[in-house]
């Protein structure tokens, strides 16, 4: 194959786009709450009787409307799952290594999944107790929570 | 309350995935014949004799692998041409694009059926440019293998 | 011959809007699940699948059908996402017709729909060109190459002028219908300024005569007939559709001797089910119509009509609603455009016109068939025939 | 009338982790032609093929409707061509609705991916995550399946030591597989010293880059006697999805999985199977889905592992997707490889006298949507 090789080879390029997402009403109350008052909210589905975060505006299972179905979540949870993070990407919240971790906030009945820093992921297990640390300057974005730490 | 008067959070961002495009031989060979002998080169299919530009795997007609290479042009008659007033984003830079420009489909001398070439017309005056007007392929000094080692075609 | 029939008795339409910030995708798709489910009188619970389609890089989301379990009712249940361009509401449709007709399923909610103003709508075009060759000159599906062709065949004056009627017409059409995204409230007098005065996009081809970018979801539940008879619903069926792709370069556009998929397509679905006089035997035409010029060009194709006969059809303006051969009641793709609802929403309309169901934009006169086609990709067709009765099947038959 | 649909043949390029030479029309022709040769089939107007289901994705492939830059080389020129866009299993479901539905009797499915395209896989799953409640926290696909891993091995007290012996089994398994290429063999002290991911997936532990195109030809009963003398009849299919948000869902419950088996076996008229081929992208995936597949109980895929379960039941004797295949590729690779079984072409894998075949892949984070296809050739009707 090698005399073929002047006719193949491959182009360094990228797909690049501008996108533009709206959060909507729903996903807009729960991101302003947090900027606004710091508070995290879940939603009661009145059917299935219970709390999921984060935000939707209706409930997937029972098609109830959630739009208005708010609760203030504690903002101190349990660790219920944990992955830790040990691969670079540009996307990532934090600097790797870090954990990855499904949350149970207070009042809530479904875990977030957010991140866990300020403690050696490695000792991040099932069972801890976290808080959320919100970050001084918020924009209306799941990172006002900057991350969540041991409580 | 989620109440009427809710801001509504909006997040602008452009998105970019880098790739490693690959040619492959057949396009491979097309631009390299660009690049290091300035020679257009369709490939001919060899069940219906149609050619291909730029050259393709297979003849979409009749379903067989096209391997023979036979040059064509420089030059060539306008077959249709678009006059490009709106400033879109390219998607390999995720930048817009400067308008007006022009594009052109290139019916190039030597060409058996009517597949044509795709590329920029450096003309941008409607009054200017006609179907069937003989143009030129205009190659750039430094070229790379890729659209841009011809950098317009040109009215003759 | 089909296994068994498959009637549309549920469509839902969201109001297409260029600006639906309120929502996000999946909030966007559950209002027109809903509105299906209460046409069809149906909840998800009786819904065995859910089909799914758009065209992912308008928003930039991988694999969406996961996110829009959220919106789309598809938790626990079997689901398929299927796309094809801008005819991927129509193969929608033709992939529910398979799954309800095989046997597979009996109810299912299918589901197209698009947030344009979330990505760049022609830079999401472009990136379909071959990245190696015409990625950086390609502009979306803008082009003049088909007015430039029109106006050569006709004469500038009159080419434009039919062009601007069919913008017209079409707008005529989209005041009547509360979903439509564009209603300017054009008339006839004004056709001279918009000529004269609207800013060019490609050549010839203007602002006006270019469909819009919308966000929207369209919605549509497909039952099998003996479904559809224990209901007791009056539903649309799907009698017949036929898909034509075309390769993967524009290169033959313009002047040629290949048959457009649009005749070829017509072709077919016609000669496989007798209809010789399209014009008489369809009462309705639902055309994917991206722009005024390729609505008028496409006219002479789908009709397999020769010379001049299309543009005298919109010069008499037999294409209104209360003419001999209405085409787009609805107001069509220039009035609303969210891409991967939009073929759909072409077949959706047909159905409601079977359906009588089309309020102010139904076409008065009664009639047995309804034609709807979806385009996307490099000039790609898919035809849809829908019929007011349930024509032959095997099941029927057995 | 349809009652049944058959693969009739199919097809595949090799596994390479790079295949720079070749783009996605080369390597979807080289398919297209073997199954063209195999079965003599053309695209004459009304006889030859007319219906074409392709597989692939744009974000993979860097390029808006992926599936019109292979028209040419799929053949789809003045001819019907849909994308299924999900796991390739998908694309049989599909094709064996549009047969049974009488719209065609003949479908050629070809389905692409080249993962060494995209600069990061992990970037273009992390897209499958929605703008504002689950990007902002890094999620991708690695990251959604490190969490399900961690909850499995909570649960079952799967150990990673189990694991490293899946992946030596899944190499040893693929150096039989002629398909496979440079995928060196390793050894259990190489999976468990490997860098580690996304606690406690390893590096060795999840699936390779790779690129590849397969694809195959099903017809209806009456067609697929004349195209072959080894139909390999679909004999069922299900499939289901699961909640988006992961605590939304107990990851290790198998609930999209069991619901998607319990509909294939419905129709199949039972579950009992010779060869079992299951998409596993990550090692722990092979016990969980053997969960789901009822291979053993709930909970029980670690004492499964330890009691030699893949080998008793023939699971992944090719080496499964753990030895490369492309993500959206994965359970259709796994139909090719059953129905090679099946039809007795299995070279050095072959289970002699194998009847029925279960074929199983799954799409979406942590398989929030799994596709199960059940298979029995002229033996196991």
């Amino acid at each position: 194959m090698e005399e073929q090789n002047k006719d193949r080879w491959v182009v360094d390029g990228q797909l690049a786009l501008p996108y533009q997402y709206f959060a909507g009403t729903v996903g807009s109350h729960f991101l302003t709450s947090l900027r606004d008052r710091k508070k995290i909210l879940g939603q009661r589905c009145p059917t299935c009787n219970k709390v999921f975060v984060p935000p939707r505006q209706t409930c997937e299972r029972c098609f109830a409307n959630l739009a208005d179905a708010w609760v203030e979540l504690s903002d101190v949870g349990e660790v219920t799952g944990v992955t830790v993070i040990n691969y670079q990407e540009k996307y990532l919240p934090l600097p790797p290594p870090y954990a990855l971790a499904l949350i149970k906030l207070g009042g809530a009945d479904t875990p977030l999944t957010h991140v866990v820093a300020g403690v050696d992921p490695a000792n991040v297990k099932v069972g801890m107790k976290v808080k959320a640390v919100f970050a001084d300057e918020r924009k209306g974005s799941l990172l006002d929570i900057k991350y969540f730490t041991p409580a | 309350m989620t109440d009427a008067k809710q801001e509504l959070i909006t997040l602008p961002q452009i998105l970019s995935i880098p790739q490693r495009f690959a040619t492959g031989p057949i396009m491979g060979r097309f631009l390299r014949e660009l690049r290091d002998n300035k020679r257009i080169m369709a490939n001919v299919c060899p069940k219906c004799g149609r050619f291909q530009l730029p050259a393709r795997e297979v003849c979409a007609i009749c379903r067989v692998p096209v391997t023979d290479f036979v040059e064509v042009g420089p030059e060539g008659v306008i077959q249709s041409f678009d006059l490009v007033y709106y400033a879109s984003p390219d998607p390999l830079t995720g930048k817009a694009r400067k308008a007006p420009y022009t594009t052109t489909n290139v019916l190039l001398d030597g060409v058996k059926g009517e597949d044509t070439l795709w590329h920029l017309l450096n003309e941008t005056d409607p009054k200017k440019i006609k179907r069937g007007m003989r143009v030129r392929a205009v190659f750039n000094e430094v070229r790379t293998g890729s659209m841009h080692d011809i950098k317009y075609f040109e009215i003759i | 011959m089909k296994h068994r029939n498959v009637g549309i008795i549920g469509v839902g339409q969201t109001v297409h809007s260029s600006h639906r910030e309120d929502v996000n995708q999946p909030e966007l798709i559950h209002e027109a699940v809903t509105a299906a489910l209460a046409d069809a009188g149906m909840t998800m619970a009786d819904v065995d699948c859910v089909v799914h389609g758009n065209m992912e890089l308008f928003e930039m989301i991988h694999q969406p059908d996961m996110w829009h379990v959220i919106g789309d009712g598809a938790y626990g249940k079997p689901g398929i996402r299927v796309t094809t361009g801008g005819t991927t509401g129509a193969t929608l449709v033709c992939a529910a017709d398979a799954l309800v007709a095989s046997g597979l399923h009996d109810i299912v909610l299918a589901i197209g729909f698009e947030k344009l103003q979330e990505g760049h709508t022609t830079g999401g075009i472009t990136n379909m060109a071959d990245p190696l060759w015409g990625r950086e000159i390609q502009t979306g599906a803008l082009t003049g190459m088909t007015a430039d062709a029109m106006i050569e065949e006709f004469g500038e004056e009159r080419a434009k002028k039919a062009a601007m009627k069919h913008r017209v017409i079409m707008d005529k059409h989209a005041m009547k219908n509360p979903y439509a995204h564009r209603r300017f409230g054009f008339t006839d007098e004004m056709i001279p300024a918009m000529i004269a005065n609207t800013p060019p996009l490609v050549g010839d081809l203007t602002i006006v005569h270019m469909c819009s970018q919308s966000d929207g979801a369209c919605a549509m539940i497909f039952a099998a007939e003996h479904v559809v008879k224990k209901l007791g619903k009056k539903a649309a069926w799907i009698q017949d559709h036929v898909t034509v792709h075309r390769e993967e370069t524009f290169n033959l556009f313009g002047n040629h001797t290949e048959v457009s998929t649009m005749r070829y397509a017509a072709t077919k679905l016609f000669g496989r089910n007798g209809i010789t006089d399209p014009r008489k035997q369809i009462g309705v035409f639902e055309m994917y119509d991206p722009s005024s010029w390729w609505g008028l060009d496409w006219t002479r194709e789908f009709l397999l009509l020769s010379g001049d006969e299309h543009l005298k059809m919109v010069e008499n303006g037999d294409i209104g609603i209360d003419g001999s051969f209405p085409i787009n009641p609805s107001g069509g793709v220039v009035a609303s455009n969210p891409i991967g609802a939009t073929a759909m929403v072409r077949v959706a309309e047909a159905a409601l016109q079977i359906r009588g169901l089309a309020g102010e934009r139904q076409v008065k006169r009664d009639f047995d068939l309804a034609l709807a086609s979806g385009f996307g990709g490099t000039l790609w067709t898919v035809l849809v025939l829908l019929a007011k009765n349930p024509p032959v099947s095997e099941e029927a038959q057995s | 009338m349809t009652k049944r649909a058959a693969i009739c043949a199919v097809a595949q390029t090799s596994y390479e982790r790079d295949k720079w030479y070749i783009r996605h029309q080369g390597m979807v022709w080289e398919v297209v032609e073997q199954l063209l040769k195999s079965t003599g089939l053309d695209y004459a107007e009304d006889t030859g093929i007319g219906q074409i289901v392709t597989v692939s994705d744009d974000l993979f492939d860097g390029r808006t409707i992926s599936d019109a830059a292979v028209t040419d080389a799929v053949g789809a020129h003045f001819r019907a061509e849909e994308k299924v866009s999900q796991d390739g299993a998908m694309a049989v479901y599909y094709a064996l609705s549009l047969i049974l539905s009488g719209h065609t009797d003949l479908v050629l499915i070809v389905g692409h991916c080249k993962e060494s395209q995209p600069g990061s896989r992990r970037l273009v799953t992390h897209l499958a995550f929605d703008p504002f409640f689950t990007r902002p926290v890094g999620l991708d696909y690695v990251g959604a399946a490190g969490l399900q891993a961690q909850a499995y091995h909570a649960k079952t007290g799967l150990k990673a030591e189990q694991l490293a012996d899946v992946v030596v089994r899944a190499r040893k398994n693929a150096a039989k597989n002629p398909q496979i290429k440079d995928l060196p063999a390793v050894t259990a002290a190489d999976v468990l010293a490997s860098p580690m991911l996304a606690d406690p997936i390893r590096e060795l532990m999840m699936y390779p880059v790779t690129d590849a195109a397969v694809g195959m030809i099903v017809a209806s009963e009456e067609r697929a006697k004349k195209l072959t003398d080894k139909p390999v009849w679909i004999t069922g299919v299900g499939c289901c999805y699961d909640s988006f948000f992961l605590g939304d869902r107990d990851l290790t419950s198998n609930f999209a999985l069991k619901n998607a088996a319990k509909r294939a076996y419905a129709m199949a008229g039972g579950d009992g199977a010779d060869v079992y081929e299951l998409s596993d992208m990550y090692a722990y995936q092979m016990p969980l889905w053997a969960e789901g597949l009822g291979l053993c109980g709930a909970g029980e895929g670690a004492k499964w592992l330890a009691a030699g379960g893949p080998d008793k039941k023939n699971v992944n004797l090719a080496g499964g997707t753990l030895a490369g295949a492309p993500m959206i590729l994965g359970g259709l690779t796994r139909v090719i490889e059953a129905a090679l079984q099946l039809r007795g072409e299995a070279g050095a894998r072959q289970v002699r006298g194998a009847k029925r075949a279960v074929a199983h892949g799954s799409t979406g984070p942590a398989g929030q949507h799994h596709t199960v296809v059940a298979l029995a050739n002229e033996g196991g009707r």
